[in-house]
């Protein structure tokens, strides 16, 4: 039986769509998750996905955290359940206090999509294992919001016990603190990513097929811990 | 050295997606009894010197807010106050 | 009768005009009663842009003086805007020309074109311009522009998959440009990007005959099940009239606001036409809700909400089944409390659409929108027509006050046609005469590397990517082709690879220059960059930007294009399926270029076919050969 | 019927970019003696009836601003100022 991921849809979630395409192109079975169901259906891990959830009109995921989902999610995730947040996703994550640190305006105050080069920095965690340590990956950034500031010693902190899970590669495109693209909590459970690796998965529609890592790396962790 | 704060809000006739939004939201805090929320932009001013207010309106005026959907309202602060414990003081000086 | 200061006049200054009557000391709304009681008043009719005799032929349809609130209707309604009055004549050849076509499901005249492309699936697609909001608030302008276009490709039972943006601003190097541009762009973004719909194309072109006058169409692409086609005939007496998203407020109310008060005194400031502002998160819930109640089969009817508000969809939707119509007014959700029934039927409020739904459905329905958070209230029922046998009529009252009693067609099918004046601008045989084959040449190797560096740095050529990179493209994972190439490419169907190409296209200088061909340049130019790409060009949709149609010369210009543009499609055997027509782009007394804007949808069987821009890199040994077709 | 202001500003150690835009456009119009602008949010919330300073707090704390980087101050006002007479009159009900 393949491992269930779930995706939520919130009101405004944009690219559901693409992540529940990705999980299954990763051969993953994709379980759609509704933000007022506070059931988790037993998936064996959860993506939130990108998107503008409620109009993000007050501030990034700040509506969105409140969700009845995101209360069974952040039990979960306090449990172990692997969680991985994808541009909207991660703010939720970090609102949600499962990250540290919070997504602010882009320096350059405008919305950029863009190839970007990453690099794995951290490949420990339940989403980026399939990749080699220090890979660089190509992968599609889009968002207003993404340039990641945190207090010094909360950056340092993560630096330090390698939960920088992907910093920005061939200039900083948003202006995050330390290239920040990526972080983990400290189990390595829940990861914040602000590209979209769900737009890297296949030759016609990505600039490459790189994001597909943290897809199949979600399998192989799932595969490995019921074995 | 004058801080001068500038509030810039919709005015009351335009629709305020933001202020619906969190509206809507509060009923899931518990929060039953709002009748109404706006929400605007607070912009503070520190000049080196005197803060002359026709210069601030003037600011206020092009830079700030857009008087097409935007009102602002102009208030000199006593003291710089950027730590919790701000005390506006309303100069009365509305656009 | 050269030029004809009428249709102009909803944009007169408002100091300046006459005293009439004022309906601010009425006790209660102007009601149908005291309209024929009162029928030599005077009304302020000229103000709201209608002429003395398309004035009269309303008294005349209603036999009795119009009350303000259908007054206000009529004046809409019958604007150019929504008439079409002084294109409608022209715009016939779209239809008398067009090849036949078993595909196409609907056509001119719908909300949007729908084209059959399987045996299952349609695409629909329509490009419409926001050009006069967007100089004034250009960020709302440009998303507002984004939010309408999108909602007629709804309206046809679409889902929307992609939008495309057509923009033309004045000199780079201009102040109004500095002001308008960043806005615009971020407001298309801003929009599209928070709707989720991938951007693939546009255009961005620097002239400064936009200087005052900035030019910004919107395009939307939109998929459905052939059986999923949704109509906007108010069927079945019974059933059930709903308004579904935003609430109601004083939202580019325009001229109406005349009929709140003749004088201009200072009272009458707040009721100044509002902007309006987009709020994409509540169309993204609309978007959702309608799909929702399209699969269920809730749906009898329906009608987005566009520049006419509910005046428009009411009208529409009834003359469109022959019915008549009652609406009980205060129903309608308001954002503003005090606002007087003519203002809640001319608001263009935004995000909000108009259902005909069974009255044994309603409950789901309201739970569908429930489901989403949306508002949707029933404020009204379809009417059987007359005893006599005519067609039903409207009747919308106001808490008890009966202030509209109307024949649905009268203000959607008889407005008023005219066959303007047209004659050829003046200047033309002189800016003909002057060839570019007179222009110096280079004539050196320095020369042209002078030429060369000088087309790379215009602002026209250059690299778009500060633009399109604030533009979401990758955003339902089907973008096959995108900025920077000819066309964009958007997969339809995963399984079968099944796609279409879209391209938008104009060109105000050759248009200026020769408007028959320039229309045809426009045509072939997007033509061309959808065969290119791979796909077989199938339909065209198209938004004609010109000046005042008061002024014969900008008329004679029109009427060129409209048969240049029909004759190309005719010979290139492909339909226009529907498009916009925006008038009075132009300073003062000076119109902007003529700039017809077309796009082309094309069809590719498998998107992995499709032919990108630029040379492949040769996977083996041999490079690829390169040939230059045509002279 | 209370009114309430909470002020929403990023934290001075937070970069605040359009503070920033606003501040280097400032010279074009001729000012060059502002020392520092910073932008943030207001927001007016309305209650049916009073306003429990504690609620009031509470959503401040929970949903108008992210403790991480913002801080807020809160304000009752004495009067419904929709309009641009507006007279702020401050509570003195920091955060
Ligand atoms: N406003 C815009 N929105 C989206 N895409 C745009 C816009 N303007 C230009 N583009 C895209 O950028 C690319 C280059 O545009 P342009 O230089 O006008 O190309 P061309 O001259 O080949 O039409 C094209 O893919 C075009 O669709």
């Amino acid at each position: 039986m393949s491992a269930r991921v779930g995706v939520v849809t919130f009101p405004g979630s944009l690219d559901d769509g693409d992540a529940a395409r990705a999980v299954r192109v990763a051969g993953g079975e994709a379980v759609r998750l509704w933000h007022g169901d506070s059931s988790l259906h037993g998936v064996d891990a959860v993506v939130l996905p990108g998107g503008f959830s409620y109009g993000d009109y007050l501030r990034t995921g700040a509506i969105a955290r409140f969700a009845p989902v995101m209360e069974s999610i952040i039990d979960g995730a306090r449990g172990g359940l692997p969680v991985l947040g994808i541009c909207n996703g991660f703010q939720i994550l970090c609102e949600a206090h499962l990250l540290p640190g919070a997504l602010t305006r882009n320096s350059h105050l405008h919305f950029r999509n863009r190839d970007q080069w990453l690099r794995v920095s951290a490949t420990n965690t339940a989403w980026t294992n399939s990749f080699e340590s220090d890979q660089d990956v190509l992968i599609p950034l889009k968002s207003g919001e993404g340039r990641y500031v945190a207090d010094q010693a909360t950056l340092d902190e993560l630096a330090a016990n390698g939960r920088i899970v992907a910093t920005y590669q061939r200039g900083n495109p948003n202006g995050s603190e330390r290239d920040i693209a990526g972080v983990t909590n400290e189990a390595g459970n829940v990861v914040g990513l602000m590209p979209h690796p769900e737009h890297a998965i296949e030759a016609l529609t990505g600039p490459s097929l790189d994001g597909l890592g943290f897809f199949t790396s979600i399998l192989k962790h799932l595969a490995g811990a019921s074995a | 050295m004058a801080r001068v704060v500038v509030d810039v809000m919709l005015k009351p006739e335009i629709l305020d997606p933001q202020g619906q939004a969190v509206a809507n939201a509060l009923p899931r805090l518990g929060i039953s009894d709002v009748s109404s929320v706006r929400i605007g932009r607070r912009i503070e001013i520190e000049f080196a010197g005197a803060a002359d207010p026709e210069r601030v309106r003037e600011i206020a005026d092009k830079l700030l807010a857009n008087p097409v959907i935007e009102d602002f309202t102009i208030q000199e602060v006593a003291e710089p106050a950027t730590e919790a414990e701000a005390e506006a003081v309303p100069a009365g000086d509305p656009a | 009768m050269t030029t004809q200061s009428d249709t102009a006049s909803s944009e007169a200054d408002e100091a300046s005009l006459p005293a009439q009557v004022s309906y601010d000391n009425l006790d209660g709304p102007d009601t149908v009663e005291r309209a024929g009681a009162t029928s030599d008043e005077l009304q302020p009719f000229a103000e709201l842009g209608l002429r003395d005799d398309e004035y009269e032929r309303i008294r005349g349809i209603l036999d009795r003086r119009p009350t303000q609130s259908e007054l206000a209707m009529y004046s809409i309604m019958w604007s150019e805007h929504c008439s079409y009055k002084s294109s409608k004549v022209h715009l016939r050849q779209f239809s008398e020309k067009a090849p036949p076509n078993d595909r196409m499901l609907a056509g001119i005249g719908e909300n949007a074109g729908v084209i059959q492309i399987t045996d299952e699936l349609a695409v629909t697609f329509k490009v419409e311009s926001h050009n006069h909001p967007s100089f004034v608030e250009p960020y709302q302008g440009a998303a507002t522009g984004v939010g309408g276009i999108v909602r007629d490709i709804l309206a046809m039972g679409a889902r929307p998959i992609a939008v495309m943006d057509p923009l033309r601003f004045g000199a780079a190097d201009h102040e109004d440009t500095a002001r308008v541009l960043p806005g615009v762009v971020a407001g298309i973004g801003g929009y599209g990007n928070s709707l989720g719909l991938p951007n693939v194309g546009g255009e961005v072109v620097f002239d400064p005959t936009y200087q005052g006058n900035p030019l910004v169409n919107a395009l939307c692409l939109g998929v459905l099940p052939v059986n999923r086609l949704q109509k906007k005939d108010a069927a079945g007496p019974g059933n059930i009239v709903v308004l579904m998203g935003a609430k109601t407020g004083r939202d580019g109310i325009g001229g109406v606001s005349v009929l709140a008060s003749a004088t201009f005194d200072d009272g009458s400031e707040a009721r100044r036409p509002a902007v309006q502002v987009g709020d994409p998160f509540t169309e993204k819930l609309l978007i959702e809700a309608c799909l929702e109640l399209y699969d269920a089969n809730l749906v009898v009817g329906i009608q987005d909400l566009g520049g006419a508000g509910l005046t428009c969809a009411l009208t529409e939707t009834a003359a469109s089944a022959g019915t008549g119509m009652r609406v009980w007014l205060e129903r309608v959700p308001l954002r503003e409390q005090s606002m007087d029934p003519h203002e809640i039927l001319a608001s263009e409020s935004q995000e909000r659409m108009l259902l005909i739904v069974k009255p044994e459905q309603l409950d789901e329905v309201l739970a569908v929108a429930d489901k989403w958070g949306v508002l949707a209230t029933a404020i009204g029922e379809v009417t059987p027509s007359e005893v006599s046998g005519l067609p039903g009529r409207l009747r919308i009252t106001w808490r008890d006050h009966l202030v509209v009693d109307v024949p649905p067609a009268s203000l959607v099918d008889d407005g008023p046609v005219y066959a303007r004046p047209m004659r050829e601008p003046s200047d033309l045989i002189l800016l003909q005469a002057d060839r570019a084959e007179t222009l110096p040449r280079p004539a050196n190797p320095d020369d042209l590397r002078a030429t060369l560096l000088r087309m790379i740095a215009s602002p026209n050529l250059c690299d778009k990517s500060w633009v399109t990179e604030q533009f979401d493209r990758y955003v339902l994972g089907n973008t096959v082709l995108a900025q920077p190439e000819d066309a964009g490419v958007i997969r339809i169907d995963e399984e079968s690879g099944l796609g279409v190409a879209l391209s938008v296209d104009g060109n105000g200088r050759y248009t200026r220059l020769d408007p028959y061909n320039g229309a045809k340049l426009a045509l072939a130019e997007s033509y061309r960059n959808v065969a290119v790409s791979g796909a077989k060009p199938v339909a065209v949709t198209n938004c004609l930007n010109f000046g005042s149609p008061e002024d014969p010369a900008v008329m004679w210009q029109f009427a060129e294009a409209v048969r240049g543009l029909a004759d190309g499609c005719l010979e290139l055997g492909i339909p226009v399926t529907g498009g916009n027509v925006s008038f009075y782009n132009q300073t003062g007394a000076a119109a902007i270029h003529p700039t017809p804007v077309v796009g082309v949808l094309g069809v590719i069987d498998n998107v992995a076919d499709r032919v990108p821009i630029g040379f492949a890199q040769p996977a083996t040994g041999d490079g690829d050969l390169i040939f230059l077709l045509g002279e």
